[in-house]
C-alpha cells in the first residue's frame, strides 16, 4: 500500500531551465554519468535533455516513479461508474421504455458503453495529467541546444553555482558549458 | 346544374339518424363546403390545399428534430353555418352504393372534413353483409384519378378542345336530333333509374338502337345460358352457404366471378371446421383464386371446361328423372369417363369419384360454370350444362334460388347483334354511335375489327371518365362523374340501393343519369327522376318516408328471396353444344379476368396495379403462363419475353412459369394494356383481347390455339415473391380434417416441440407492466381456413394507412411498401400444387427483435402490446427491418408524396395517419389511430372500449371474416376466442418472439 | 543479445533523422502527386454520390427490403477491421516488448487513424435522415427528454468507434510530439530560396512549433510520457479487441440465422487483425521502396508480418470451420440452409455461392504460402498475397451481410441483392478517401517514429557500453 | 491576467450556450406570438370581462379531437343585436369586418396560433374531460395549455407546447390520471 505522499512525489512537475548553466554531453552512456555526478554533488535544480527517452536516467537522477496509471485509474473507474449510474437512472426511473420484453434494467446490455466510457475516460485523464505535469502546451519553449531533439544531450544546472565547479563537477563527460539566458534578469 | 347541391339536406349517415339541415351554398363559394373547416388556406384553392400540407409535413418531418420551429402562418376558416354533425376531426360515414356494368356493391362511405376518404363494406345489408373485394376499396383512388376527365371536349378537326359538359351535352341533344341512324353501345347497367332515363331516349328510336356488350362475358354468358335452359334470363343467387359440396368448372366465384364478394362470405361461413365443412372441387386451366382454394383442383386443357361438364353429366345422368331424355343422352353420348379425361386431361377415375360424391349430396350440392375463361364461342353452352347437372342433383331451387334472382333482367343483347352493329359501322351505316362508359376499341376482340368500323361512323359521342381508346376517336367526350359523385339507385337480389353523393363533382362532370336525362329531353334533376318516377316501385308506405330511410340505410329490402321448386329444364337446348371431341395439340391459349384489373375499365388506378396478382404475386404486368414441361421443352425461362401470335396478331407478355398448369395450356390475363387511359395505365401489360376471338355467336377466350416464341431475354418483371417454396418450415400450416377430427393440434410442426425456454432476460409478463387500470391487450387471430388470399385486406390497408405506391421498377428492386402481404406458397407436385395463403403483418412481437436494435427509440412497445413506430424519431439506419424475421417493415427509399402525387390524389388520405417522408422506416400499427380514436372516445366517456367499436382495415377489408383482431386479456371478446383455440399457433414462435398474431392451421376437406 | 542487433540500423542519429524526414523536407516526387490526384479524384466521385444520396435518397441504392444493408455496411466492418492493425502494432507488441515495431507502429497507427475515419463515415450515410443523425447521442433536450436505446449494438458501436477513434488519435500525436519538437528545431536552420518558399516555411514553421507543444526532450517529462505511452498501450489493447468485438455484436445479438452466432466476436476481431497486417504491409512494402527506408523497414520486419497474417488467417480459417459446425449441429433447418446457401449445396440455385468461394480462397488458402520462408521473403509474393487477403476480407463481410440477409426465415420475402453504380462508386471513393489522408501524412510527418528507433538504437549501444 | 481570462470564459460560455439551447429554449420558439387577426376579437372581453365559458365557442372541446373555432353564426347569435353604434345600425368599427364578412357568407380567416406539427396527434376531448373537475368553468383546464386567455386581449402563445412539455404533464399524470408514456400516444 503506497502512501499519498508517495503518490503525490510522483507527480513532480517540469519546472523551466532559465538561469544557470546548460552542459552539453556527448552520448547518453555519458549523459547518465554526468546525471549521476550532478546528483551526487548535491544539486538541487538541475534536469537532463535528450532526444529519445535513457532508461536508468531517473534513477541516476534520483527522481520518484511517476504516477500518472494512479489517476488513470480514478478517471477511469468514475468514468464507467457514472456511465453505468446515468444508463441505470434513464431506463428504470426518467422515461422507463419497454423493448423487446427485455426488463427495463437490462444490465448486461449496458456493459458494454460502460466498458467504453471507462477506457474514455481513463485515457483522456492520462494525456491530460501528462501534458499538465510535462507542463506541455507552452510553444514559445525553446530547447537548452538545438540539437537536443535531434543528436545532442546536455544538463541544466539551476542552482547559483560557477562555471568551473560544474567543470570539475562534470570532469570529461561535457564539450562545453554555456548561460543560459534568464528572462527575468535581462 | 347539379342536382346534389340543393339536395345536399338528403345527405344522411347512418349514424346520425335524425335530419340536419346543411346550408351547402351558403357554406362558401367554394365548390367544397366541409373542406374548408380547419383546412390551410390554400386549401381554400382545391387545386393545391392537401399538396401543401404534404410540403409542410416534409418539413416538419425533416424539422421533427428541432421540434416547433417557425412554421408557414396557417389560415383557419370556420364555417358560416356548421351543421351539426359536420365536427372538424371526427368522420362521417354514408350508407351507398357503388352501381356499375358489375352490378350492385352496397358500400359505407368514410368522409372526413367533407371528403370521401375510405370506402368500406356496408354491414347491415342483407346479402353483402359488408363484404367487399380489392376492386371495390379500390374505388376510391378512381374519384381522386388526376387523368380523369375534368371537362368535357369536342374535338375539332384533329384534336380536341375542352368545353363545359352543359355545352356539351347540348351539342349533343343537336347532333342526336339530326341524326337518322343513332345507335348506342354500352355496358351493363342495374341502375333502374339509369335503364328508364336511357329507355326513354331510346323509346323514340327503336328497340334495337342500343346494343350491350359484355367485354368480360361472365354476366352474358350466365344470361344466356339461364335463357337457353330455363327461358329466362336471370342471374339466379347462388346460396354457397348453403351447399356442402361445390363443383366449380371454370368459375372463379371467389375471385372474379359476377360478385365474388358475397360468394366468398358464404363459402367461408362453411369453412369452419368444427361444423359440417363444405368440399370445394375445382376444374380449370388457369390456377384461379377459387382452384387455388379448392380442397381438391383438377387442371385441365385449356379449352375442355365443357367436355369436362359434358363428362361430368354423363356419370351423373344414370338413374336420374333426364336419364331417358333423348337430346341429353346424345349430347352427353361422346363423353365417356376415359374420353373426357383423355381430352382434358383429368384421370377417369377422379372423374368418377367426383361423380359419385355429388350423387350421395343430391341437393345439397352446387355446380358452378363459366367466367371468361370458358367462354368458347358459343355463349352460355357450359351454363347449359351446369344447370343440366344441377337439374338433375336437385341442387336448383335449393342451393340455386331462383325466385328472387341476383341480378334480373340482363338487358345483354345477342353477339349477332354487336356483330351486325359492328358491320353498320363499317358500312358507314351508323350516323352517330353514343358509347356509354363503354371502351369497345380496348376491349372488344380485335378480330371483331370495331377499331376500323368506328372510324367510319361520322358521329361518334362518348360519355367516359378518360378519353380513352375509344373516347380518343370520338369527336365529342361527355365527362362523367364518379359513383361517388352521383345519385343514383341499384337494384339486385331483391335489393333496392339509393345511391347517394358524398362530394359535389370535383371537374365540371355530371351523372351519367342526368345526361340520358339531357338527351332524352327530359328534365336535368335526376334525383326527382330517381325518386317520383322509380322508387316508388320498390318502396313501400310513404315515399317520402321510406325513401329517406332507404337513403339513410343505403338500401330496401323489396323482396326477399329463399328456396323454392325446382325449375323444368329445357333439354333441347343441349342440341346445339359442340363440344371439342379430341384433345387438342399445340399450344392452346384462355384468357381469364385477373383479381386486381378486371376487365380492365379501372386500368389508371395505380393501387390496381401495385397490388400483386394472388396466384402468380406478379404486379404491374400481365404474363404468359405457360407450364414449367413446356417452357423447358421450348427453352424458356424465367425473365424471357414472349411473342403470342394468333391469326396474324400477336403481343408480346413476360413469361411466368405457373404450376399447376396443364403441359400444352397457356394463360395470359385480360384487362392490360391500355393506351389512353391516363398516366398510369397507359404501355402497363398487353392487350389479349388482340388475341381473342369473335364471332355472331359469341368471343371466344379460351381455347385459341396459337404460337408462341421468345423475342427477348434479361425482361424485368416485377413481382413481391419470387420464392414459392416453404421449405417444410410450417409457416402456413394445414392439415386434413380426417387429421383435424383426431387431433385438433394437426399439422403443427416437430419444432415448436423444444421451444426455447428463457433466455438471457426473465419473459415479461405484460398484463403486469400494462400501465393504469383501463388496459388493453391487443391480438389479432388469422383463420387461415378461412382466409382466400383475395388481397382485400391489402387494399384495403394501403386506403387507410396512406402507403405509397412505388412503381414497377421499384417493385421488382423488392422495394413494395405494402404494410401487409400475403404470402403464397406451393406445396406438392408441380403439375398440380396446393397453393396455401397467409396475410402477414407486422406480428407485434412480445420480444419484438426491432426494438431492441433501434438506436434512438424510434421503435418501442406499449404496454398493451403494440409495436410502435414513431416516423419522426427514426433515422433511417434499417436495422430494425433487417432484424425482423417476418421482413415486414418498408423503408422510404426516396420521397413517396411531396411533389410526386398529383392533384386531386391527396384528398385520399386519410388525414389521421402521418404522411411518411423519405428516410424513415414504416410497418404495420395494428391501426393504432382507429385504437387511439376509440381510446379517446372511451376515455372521455369513461367506459372500455367495446370489440364491436373497433376494426382493423385489415379485419374490415375481409370478406371471409378470416382476421379477427380485437383485446385478448378480455374472456369476453371474440378475438380471444379465436386465440385460444388449439387450432392457433404463432408463426416462426421457435424464435422466441412471441407474436401477437396467431394463425390458425388450414384445414383441408378432402372429403 | 543477438535478437536486438538484427533490427539495429547502426547510423549515427543525425542519419536517422535525414533519412526518415527526407520525404517531409524535400519537394513531393511526380510518382505522389500521380497517386495523390487519382485518390483525390475517387474521393471526390464519393463525395458526389452521398451528396446525391442525401438529395434524392438512399434508393439510388442496391438495398432493398430483405437486403437492408449493403455495400456501406460491410465498407464500415471493412475499414474498422483494417483499423485494427495499428492500434495492435502500438500497444499489444509494445506490452510484448517486441522491438521490431518501433520502424512499422508509426505508420500502421497513421493507417488506423484515417481507416476508422473511412469507417466512421458510412454509419453516417447510411443513415435516411442523416441530418437527423444527433437523434443517437445521449443528451438532455426538449423532447421529453427522450434519451436513446443503450440496449441497442448500434449504440454500442457509437461509443465503441468514438471512443476508439479518440483515443487512438491521442496516442498517435501524443507519440508524435518528440518528432515533431524533431522537425521544428530542424527548421530552425532552413534557408528557403524563393519569396514563396520563404511565406511557405514561415507557415510550416509556425504550425509545427504549436503542434510541438513546446517539447524540449526533458528527463521529468520523459519520465511521464513513457509511462503515459504505458498506460495507453495497456488501454488500447481491451480497447482494440473490444471494438471489433462491438461491432460483430451488431450481427451476433440479431435473430437472423448465419447473423445470429457466438463466435462473431474473437472471430471478428482475429479477422480484423488479418486483414489490418494485411493492410499494413501493402503499404509498407510501397513505402520503403518508394522512401528508400529498406534500412529501417527489413525483411525480418515483414517476414514477422507474414507470421502474423499466417496465425490469424488460420484463427479465421478456425471461426468458418466452427461456423459450419455449429449450424449442422444446431438441428435448426434455417441456420442450415443459410451455410448451405452460402456453399451453394442447394437442390436450387444459391446466387451468392460465388462470394463465399472467393472469400474462401483468398481468406483460408492464401494465407498457407507464408509457411514456406523462401515466399515468405519474397517481396512480390508477400504483396500480392497481402491484397488478396484483403480482397478475401472484404469478401467474408459481404458474405456475412448479403447471403444471412437475402434469404432469412420466409422465402415469401426472400429476394435479390444487386448493387449499382452508386455502391461500386462509394465502395472505391472509400479507399480514395483513406489514401488521401495517408499520402497527406507521409508527406507532412515523420512516418517512422524517431524517437522510438534512436532509443532503441542508444539501447544497443548502452548494453555494450555497459559490458565492460 | 486577460489571457487567462479569456482561457476559461470561452468555453465556459460556449459549454453554457449549448446547454440552454438543448434545454430547449430556442430563440425561436414560439412562446409570445400572436398574430393580428382579420376581425380584433378580444377573449379578454368575452371570456374575461362577460365571463363567458369557453365551450360556448370552442364547441368540439369536450366531444372531438378539435376545440374548433366558431362557425361566424355564433358570432352572430348575439352581434345581431349588440355591439352598433349609437344609431343602432351601424355596427362598431371593431365589428364592421365580421358584418362584412356576414352580409357576403364568407367566414374570416383567422390565423393559427396554437400549431402543433403534423406529425403530433393531439385530442382535446380526453385531455379536457379528464382533467376538468365537476363545478369548475372549463377555462381552468384550457389555462393548462392556453395560459389565462381569458385576460388577454390578443391571444398569444404561452406555452413552448414542444414535446417537452406534453411529456412533463404525461409524467407526472402518470398515476392520477392514466397517462401514457409510449410513442403511439401522440405519433402514429
Amino acid at each position: 500500500m503506497v502512501s499519498f505522499s508517495e503518490i503525490k512525489k510522483g507527480l513532480f512537475r517540469y519546472e523551466e531551465a532559465v538561469g544557470g548553466w546548460v552542459a552539453t554531453i556527448k552520448s547518453a552512456a555519458d549523459l547518465l554519468k554526468a546525471a549521476e555526478k550532478v546528483k551526487e554533488a548535491g544539486v538541487k535544480k538541475f534536469d537532463c535533455f535528450s532526444p529519445f527517452p535513457i532508461h536508468g536516467l531517473e534513477k541516476a537522477m534520483g527522481l520518484s516513479r511517476s504516477w500518472v496509471p494512479f489517476i488513470t485509474l480514478i478517471f477511469g473507474l468514475s468514468g464507467g461508474v457514472i456511465g453505468f449510474l446515468l444508463m441505470t437512472w434513464i431506463e428504470t426511473s426518467d422515461w422507463p421504455v419497454l423493448h423487446g420484453g427485455k426488463p427495463l434494467w437490462a444490465w448486461p446490455a449496458f456493459i458494454p458503453i460502460t466498458f467504453e466510457l471507462t477506457i474514455l475516460f481513463g485515457a483522456f485523464s492520462t494525456v491530460g495529467v501528462t501534458l499538465y505535469l510535462g507542463r506541455l502546451g507552452k510553444i514559445s519553449r525553446k530547447p537548452v541546444v538545438n540539437s537536443i531533439t535531434s543528436d545532442g544531450f546536455a544538463v541544466w544546472i539551476g542552482d547559483s553555482i560557477g562555471k568551473d565547479e560544474i567543470a570539475k563537477m562534470l570532469d570529461g563527460l561535457y564539450d562545453e558549458i554555456i548561460e543560459t539566458p534568464d528572462p527575468e534578469r535581462s | 346544374m347539379n342536382a346534389n347541391s340543393e339536395k345536399g339536406n338528403m345527405w344522411r349517415s347512418v349514424e346520425a339518424k335524425e335530419r340536419q339541415k346543411y346550408e351547402v351554398e351558403k357554406a362558401s363559394p367554394n365548390e367544397f363546403p366541409a373542406a374548408v373547416t380547419e383546412l390551410i388556406e390554400k386549401g381554400f384553392n382545391y387545386s393545391l390545399d392537401r399538396k401543401k400540407f404534404l410540403t409542410i409535413m416534409g418539413a416538419s418531418l425533416s424539422m421533427a428534430g428541432i421540434n416547433c420551429a417557425k412554421q408557414p402562418a396557417e389560415k383557419i376558416v370556420p364555417y358560416v353555418f356548421r351543421p351539426p354533425e359536420a365536427q372538424p376531426g371526427i368522420p362521417v360515414h354514408y350508407a351507398t352504393a357503388r352501381v356499375n356494368h358489375q352490378g350492385v356493391l352496397p358500400i359505407l362511405v368514410k368522409a372526413r372534413e367533407g371528403k370521401p376518404i375510405k370506402i368500406d363494406g356496408h354491414d347491415e345489408h342483407p346479402v353483402s353483409k359488408g363484404a367487399m373485394t380489392a376492386d371495390g376499396f379500390a374505388g376510391i383512388w378512381e374519384l381522386y384519378d388526376p387523368d380523369r376527365l375534368k371537362t368535357s371536349a369536342e374535338k375539332t378537326s384533329a384534336d380536341f378542345s375542352d368545353i363545359d359538359t352543359a355545352t356539351a351535352i347540348a351539342k349533343a341533344v343537336e347532333i342526336v336530333k339530326g341524326a337518322s341512324n343513332v345507335r348506342v353501345l354500352s355496358r351493363a347497367s342495374y341502375s333502374p333509374s339509369e335503364k328508364k332515363a336511357k329507355s326513354s331516349f331510346l323509346r323514340a328510336r327503336g328497340s334495337r338502337t342500343q346494343v350491350v356488350y359484355d367485354a368480360g362475358g361472365n354476366q352474358a354468358q350466365l344470361f344466356a345460358g339461364e335463357a337457353k335452359s330455363y327461358g329466362s334470363a336471370i342471374i339466379p343467387q347462388y346460396r354457397f352457404d348453403k351447399a356442402d359440396l361445390i363443383v366449380s368448372i371454370g368459375a372463379d366465384f371467389l375471385g372474379t366471378w359476377i360478385t365474388p364478394e358475397v360468394y366468398t362470405k358464404q363459402h367461408s361461413s362453411r369453412r369452419n371446421p368444427d361444423k359440417n365443412m363444405n368440399r370445394l372441387v375445382v376444374a380449370e386451366t388457369m390456377m384461379s383464386l377459387t382452384g387455388a382454394n379448392a380442397d381438391t383442383r383438377f387442371p385441365i386443357s385449356a379449352g375442355t371446361h365443357l367436355v369436362f361438364a359434358l363428362g361430368l353429366a354423363k356419370q351423373l345422368l344414370s338413374g336420374s328423372a333426364y336419364a331417358n331424355n333423348a337430346s341429353v343422352k346424345k349430347a352427353v353420348a361422346p363423353y365417356t369417363a376415359e374420353k373426357t379425361a383423355a381430352i382434358t386431361g383429368v384421370d377417369a377415375t377422379q372423374i368418377k369419384s367426383i361423380a359419385k360424391e355429388l350423387k350421395k349430396k343430391k341437393g345439397k350440392s352446387l355446380v358452378v360454370a363459366g367466367g371468361t375463361n370458358t367462354l368458347d364461342g358459343d355463349l352460355g353452352s357450359i351454363q347449359v350444362v351446369a344447370n343440366l347437372i344441377n337439374s338433375i342433383l336437385g341442387n336448383d331451387g335449393k342451393t340455386i334460388e331462383h325466385n328472387v334472382p341476383l341480378l334480373e333482367k340482363g338487358d345483354f343483347s345477342s353477339p349477332a347483334e354487336l356483330a351486325k352493329l359492328i358491320d353498320d359501322m363499317k358500312n358507314g351505316n351508323v350516323d352517330v354511335l353514343i358509347l356509354d362508359r363503354a371502351n369497345p376499341v380496348f376491349d372488344l376482340p380485335a378480330e371483331s375489327g370495331i377499331r376500323e368500323a368506328i372510324k367510319n361512323v361520322k358521329n361518334v359521342i362518348a360519355i367516359a371518365d378518360h378519353k380513352d381508346e375509344s373516347a380518343s376517336e370520338a369527336n365529342l367526350v361527355i365527362a362523367a362523374s364518379h359513383y361517388l359523385e352521383s345519385w343514383n339507385d341499384g337494384y339486385s337480389s331483391g335489393v333496392y340501393s339509393v345511391a347517394q353523393p358524398v362530394i359535389r363533382p370535383l371537374f365540371d362532370t355530371q351523372s351519367v343519369g342526368e345526361i340520358w336525362l339531357q338527351l332524352a329531353g327530359l328534365d336535368s334533376n335526376y334525383y326527382n327522376f330517381i325518386k317520383d318516377d322509380n322508387a316508388g316501385s320498390y318502396l313501400t308506405g310513404s315515399l317520402n318516408i321510406a325513401f329517406e330511410k332507404a337513403l339513410s340505410d343505403g338500401f330496401f329490402v323489396a323482396r326477399r328471396g329463399g328456396s323454392s321448386s325446382s325449375r323444368k329444364f329445357k333439354a333441347g337446348a343441349l342440341s346445339s353444344i359442340k363440344a371439342p371431341t379430341e384433345a387438342n395439340s399445340g399450344l392452346t391459349l384462355t384468357l381469364y379476368e385477373s383479381v386486381q384489373i378486371g376487365d380492365g375499365i379501372n386500368g389508371n388506378n395505380s393501387y390496381r396495379h401495385e397490388l400483386p396478382d394472388p396466384i402468380t404475386k406478379i404486379c404491374w404486368e400481365n404474363f404468359v403462363a405457360v407450364s414449367k414441361a413446356d417452357a423447358q421443352s421450348n427453352g424458356w425461362r424465367l425473365g424471357d419475353l414472349l411473342e403470342v401470335s394468333r391469326e396474324g396478331r400477336s403481343i408480346k407478355a413476360p413469361i411466368y412459369i405457373q404450376p399447376g398448369l396443364k403441359d400444352g395450356s397457356v394463360a395470359l390475363a385480360i384487362g392490360y394494356g391500355h393506351e389512353s387511359i391516363g398516366s398510369v395505365g397507359d404501355g402497363v401489360g398487353a392487350n389479349a383481347w388482340t388475341l381473342a376471338g369473335f364471332s355472331k355467336n359469341g368471343s371466344t377466350f379460351d381455347g385459341l390455339s396459337v404460337e408462341i416464341k421468345k423475342v427477348e431475354s434479361g425482361y424485368r418483371t416485377a413481382t413481391t415473391q419470387r420464392h414459392h417454396d416453404m421449405h417444410g418450415r410450417g409457416l402456413v400450416r394445414h392439415a386434413p380434417l380426417s387429421d383435424y377430427k383426431e387431433n385438433p393440434k394437426a399439422g403443427s410442426i416437430e419444432h415448436d416441440l423444444h421451444l426455447p425456454g428463457r433466455g438471457l432476460y426473465p419473459v415479461h409478463d405484460y398484463s403486469i407492466l400494462a400501465e393504469g387500470k383501463g388496459t388493453y391487450k391487443w391480438g389479432m387471430a388469422i383463420d387461415l381456413s378461412k382466409c382466400t388470399g383475395c388481397s382485400a385486406c391489402v387494399i384495403s390497408c394501403y386506403s387507410e394507412n396512406n402507403i405509397p405506391v412505388t412503381g414497377k421498377d421499384e417493385v421488382w428492386r423488392g422495394r413494395e411498401m405494402s404494410w401487409m402481404r400475403i404470402d403464397r406458397y406451393f406445396e406438392g407436385e408441380i403439375e398440380n400444387p396446393t397453393a396455401h395463403f397467409a396475410p402477414v403483418m407486422c406480428q407485434h412481437c412480445e420480444n419484438a427483435p426491432c426494438e431492441n436494435v433501434c438506436p434512438t427509440n424510434a421503435t418501442q412497445h406499449s404496454p398493451e402490446g403494440l409495436n410502435d413506430m414513431a416516423y419522426n424519431r427514426c433515422i433511417g439506419t434499417r436495422y430494425c427491418s433487417d432484424n425482423c424475421p417476418f421482413k415486414v417493415r418498408r423503408f422510404n427509399w426516396f420521397e413517396q408524396w411531396e411533389g410526386k402525387i398529383a392533384d386531386p390524389a391527396q384528398y385520399a388520405l386519410n388525414p389521421d395517419v402521418t404522411v411518411r417522408g423519405r428516410g424513415v422506416i414504416e410497418k404495420c400499427s395494428f391501426c393504432v389511430q382507429r385504437i387511439n380514436e376509440q381510446r379517446q372516445m372511451a376515455k372521455s366517456e369513461g367506459r372500455k372500449i367495446e370489440e364491436k367499436d373497433l376494426k382493423t382495415a385489415c379485419q374490415q377489408g375481409c370478406p371471409a371474416d378470416a382476421i379477427v383482431f380485437g383485446d385478448i386479456g378480455n374472456k369476453e371478446t371474440m378475438a380471444r376466442a379465436q386465440w385460444d383455440l388449439e387450432r392457433g399457433y404463432r408463426m416462426l414462435d421457435e424464435v422466441n418472439v412471441h407474436p401477437r398474431v396467431k394463425y390458425l392451421t388450414r384445414i383441408i376437406n378432402q372429403g | 543479445m543477438s535478437t536486438e542487433n538484427v533490427y539495429s540500423i547502426g547510423k549515427p542519429d543525425g542519419e536517422i533523422d535525414n533519412d526518415i524526414l527526407r520525404p517531409v523536407e524535400s519537394f513531393p516526387t511526380k510518382l505522389w502527386w500521380i497517386a495523390f490526384a487519382l485518390a483525390t479524384t475517387a474521393m471526390l466521385v464519393m463525395w458526389g454520390i452521398i451528396g446525391y444520396s442525401f438529395k434524392v435518397g438512399l434508393g439510388i441504392l442496391g438495398i432493398n427490403n430483405p437486403v437492408a444493408w449493403g455495400f456501406y455496411i460491410i465498407n464500415f466492418v471493412f475499414w474498422v477491421g483494417i483499423g485494427h492493425a495499428g492500434t495492435l502494432i502500438s500497444a499489444i507488441l509494445y506490452l510484448f516488448r517486441q522491438r521490431w515495431r518501433t520502424s512499422i507502429n508509426r505508420a500502421a497507427e497513421a493507417m488506423t487513424i484515417f481507416a476508422v475515419m473511412t469507417a466512421a463515415l458510412f454509419p453516417l450515410i447510411h443513415l435516411g435522415r442523416p441530418w437527423m443523425v444527433f437523434f443517437i447521442f445521449p443528451y438532455p433536450n426538449e423532447r421529453g427528454p427522450i434519451w436513446t436505446n443503450f440496449k441497442s449494438p448500434l449504440l454500442w458501436d457509437v461509443f465503441a468507434i468514438g471512443t476508439y477513434f479518440s483515443v487512438s488519435l491521442v496516442f498517435w500525436y501524443m507519440g508524435l510530439v518528440p518528432d515533431i519538437a524533431t522537425m521544428r528545431d530542424r527548421l530552425t536552420n532552413m534557408e528557403p530560396k524563393t519569396k514563396l518558399g520563404k511565406f511557405l516555411l514561415g507557415i510550416k514553421k509556425i504550425t509545427v512549433r504549436i503542434m510541438a507543444i513546446g517539447w524540449v526532450g526533458s528527463a521529468k517529462t520523459w519520465l511521464h510520457y513513457e509511462k503515459m505511452v504505458m498506460v495507453l498501450a495497456a488501454l488500447s489493447t481491451p480497447l482494440v479487441l473490444s471494438v471489433h468485438s462491438i461491432v460483430s455484436m451488431d450481427f451476433a445479438t440479431s435473430v437472423i440465422p448465419g447473423w445470429h452466432a457466438t463466435i462473431f466476436p474473437p472471430y471478428f476481431v482475429a479477422g480484423a487483425i488479418y486483414s489490418g497486417f494485411a493492410m499494413v504491409m501493402t503499404i509498407m512494402i510501397i513505402s520503403r521502396e518508394v522512401f528508400q527506408l529498406k534500412s529501417y523497414i527489413t525483411m525480418k520486419h515483414l517476414e514477422n508480418m507474414a507470421l502474423v497474417i499466417l496465425l490469424t488467417g488460420m484463427m479465421v480459417s478456425f471461426a468458418y470451420t466452427i461456423e459450419f459446425v455449429v449450424a449442422a449441429y444446431s438441428g435448426n433447418g434455417v441456420e442450415q440452409y443459410v451455410f448451405k446457401n452460402r456453399m451453394g449445396i442447394l437442390d436450387h440455385a444459391s446466387p451468392y455461392a460465388w462470394s463465399f468461394w472467393i472469400m474462401f480462397t483468398c481468406n483460408v488458402v492464401s494465407p498457407h504460402f507464408m509457411w514456406f520462408k523462401k515466399l515468405r521473403t519474397n517481396i512480390t509474393v508477400l504483396f500480392i498475397i497481402s491484397i488478396v487477403v484483403n480482397i478475401g476480407m472484404w469478401f467474408e463481410r459481404y458474405v456475412i451481410v448479403v447471403t444471412s440477409l437475402h434469404r432469412d426465415y420466409l422465402p415469401s420475402s426472400w429476394d435479390l441483392y444487386i448493387p449499382t453504380w452508386a455502391d461500386y462508386g462509394v465502395l472505391i471513393g472509400a479507399f480514395g478517401w483513406f489514401f488521401f489522408w495517408y499520402l497527406l501524412f507521409v508527406r507532412a510527418l515523420p512516418s517512422i517514429a524517431i524517437a522510438e528507433v534512436k532509443a532503441d538504437e542508444a539501447g544497443d549501444k548502452l548494453a555494450k557500453g555497459f559490458g565492460h | 491576467m486577460k489571457g487567462k481570462a479569456l482561457k476559461i470564459g470561452i468555453p465556459i460560455f460556449l459549454l453554457g450556450g449549448l446547454i440552454w439551447a438543448m434545454m430547449g429554449n430556442y430563440p425561436y420558439a414560439q412562446i409570445g406570438y400572436g398574430p393580428k387577426q382579420p376581425v380584433e376579437y378580444s377573449h379578454k372581453k368575452h371570456a374575461g370581462d362577460f365571463n363567458m365559458d369557453c365551450q360556448y365557442c370552442h364547441t368540439g372541446v369536450t366531444t372531438g379531437k378539435k376545440a374548433g373555432v366558431p362557425s361566424i353564426n355564433i358570432c352572430m347569435n348575439c352581434h345581431v343585436s349588440v355591439g352598433f353604434k349609437e344609431d343602432m345600425f351601424t355596427p362598431l368599427d371593431k365589428l364592421q369586418p365580421l358584418h362584412d364578412k356576414w352580409d357576403a357568407g364568407e367566414s374570416p380567416q383567422w390565423v393559427r396560433i396554437h400549431n402543433m406539427p403534423d406529425h403530433v396527434r393531439f385530442s382535446h376531448a380526453p385531455h379536457v374531460n379528464s382533467l376538468s373537475k365537476p363545478g369548475e368553468p372549463t377555462k381552468e383546464v384550457c389555462k393548462t395549455c392556453h395560459g389565462d386567455v381569458a385576460s388577454m386581449e390578443v391571444v398569444e402563445q404561452v406555452e413552448s407546447l414542444n414535446m417537452g412539455f406534453c411529456v412533463s404533464c404525461h409524467k407526472e399524470k402518470r398515476e392520477t390520471h392514466d397517462t401514457r408514456m409510449n410513442c403511439s400516444t401522440c405519433h402514429y
